[in-house]
């Protein structure tokens, strides 16, 4: 299961370092305090959810196939995050370091542009956004209101 | 036929609800149905043409024909990470 | 400091993180049971400490400048270590992702090519090398007999 | 004029001691203090021709003169990380 509603421990995500590899690449996407110019107070991530599974699959199953000697960890969160909560965490680790990193990026990059993984950012103001990443940065907020507030 | 069908993110507030069944006419592919959707609720053009579709968890285009049974989901533009 | 002969725990490195970073690189380089074909049973690590901590520190304040909203943490261990150990951890932070893995990448790169840290792996046979990643793989073993077995 | 010289790694090894306190001529550059080492310890030639050199813990070239003190020392191939 890629997909949790639990905090990511990426600490507990390295279990599957081999004895053979040297190199350990990690990503950690945070929540961050602000994001085109407006303050978040806090982000929520709904995905599709057995759809999002298989697709991370995939991505790690071409990225084995690409580095045959690197393994790859992901996890996912959904629901309800703060600022300074890890969304996504990634571990790559190969005999080497320059697969790990090479994997580690490939990861990140495919993972959100493919899995059906959407975010919700909640404003200070009390208005909220579906974040669109191919839309323009003024068109893409919506300012629908937040229900909780 | 029926279908069994999805809403996500601003696809699910413009529909008001996250699914639904709906009847289709056989013979009916992806893109007929998101020109019916379409037309019913002109909100979900706000992300412009047709979205990435996926029958039964699956990327699939516009073409595909429908079944009686698929699960149908029209994706918003995907954010995670 | 940058130097360290205490066990690495890689968690205790992300408190530079910020909230507006939104993106955390971390390096892991870690001893391998191998190297060349041939095993190894732990490796001695050692530096000429005041310089690998001014070197480190060079390292640090050039990447910096290259990528201004990067943050980078930085500990590499001295001493002996066994299999699976953490020998370095480079960990940055930056508001977007791009930035976190280059300013990681170039970080352990640099590391290897400039700090004076020198290591010595001792195999299974009780032979020892100074691994010189420069020379010729057959050149460069020297199976210096290991005093301790 | 002395300086303290460090050695360290294979260096180390090959002159079985990792520092000494070292008398050399006035005038004397990076470069003639290592002729004079490898003159007495041709071992440290096994890794090739003059390796980097630190003086007073910074990288230096072959022809920086040398000054009472200084704290010298030439480094085999390093292997951090």
């Amino acid at each position: 299961m890629y997909l949790t509603d639990a905090p990511i421990d990426p600490a507990s995500l390295t279990g599957s370092v081999r004895s053979a590899d040297g190199g350990v690449c990690t990503f950690l996407g945070v929540v961050r305090d602000h994001h085109l110019g407006r303050a978040t107070s806090r982000i929520q991530y709904e995905a599709y959810g057995p759809m999002a599974e298989a697709e991370i699959g995939k991505i790690v199953e071409s990225l084995v196939l690409e580095w045959p000697e690197t393994r790859v960890v992901v996890r996912h969160r959904v629901g309800v995050l703060e600022v300074g909560d890890v969304a996504v965490a990634i571990v790559a680790s190969a005999p080497h370091r320059a697969e790990a990193f090479s994997a580690c990026r490939a990861a990140i990059d495919r993972i959100k542009k493919t899995v059906p993984i959407w975010k919700r950012e909640f404003h200070p103001d009390g208005t909220s956004d579906w974040v669109d990443p191919t839309a323009d940065p003024h068109t893409a907020q919506s300012a629908v209101p937040d229900p909780d507030d | 036929m029926r279908v069994h069908l999805l809403y996500f993110a601003t696809f699910r507030d413009v529909a008001g609800r996250d699914s639904e069944e709906r009847q289709v006419a056989g013979g009916s592919r992806v893109s007929d149905l998101w020109r019916e959707l379409t037309g019913e609720m002109p909100g979900l053009l706000r992300t412009g043409s047709m979205p990435p579709a996926a029958v039964n968890r699956e990327y699939t285009g516009s073409d595909t024909l429908l079944a009686e049974g698929d699960e149908v989901a029209f994706l918003p533009p995907v954010a995670g990470g």
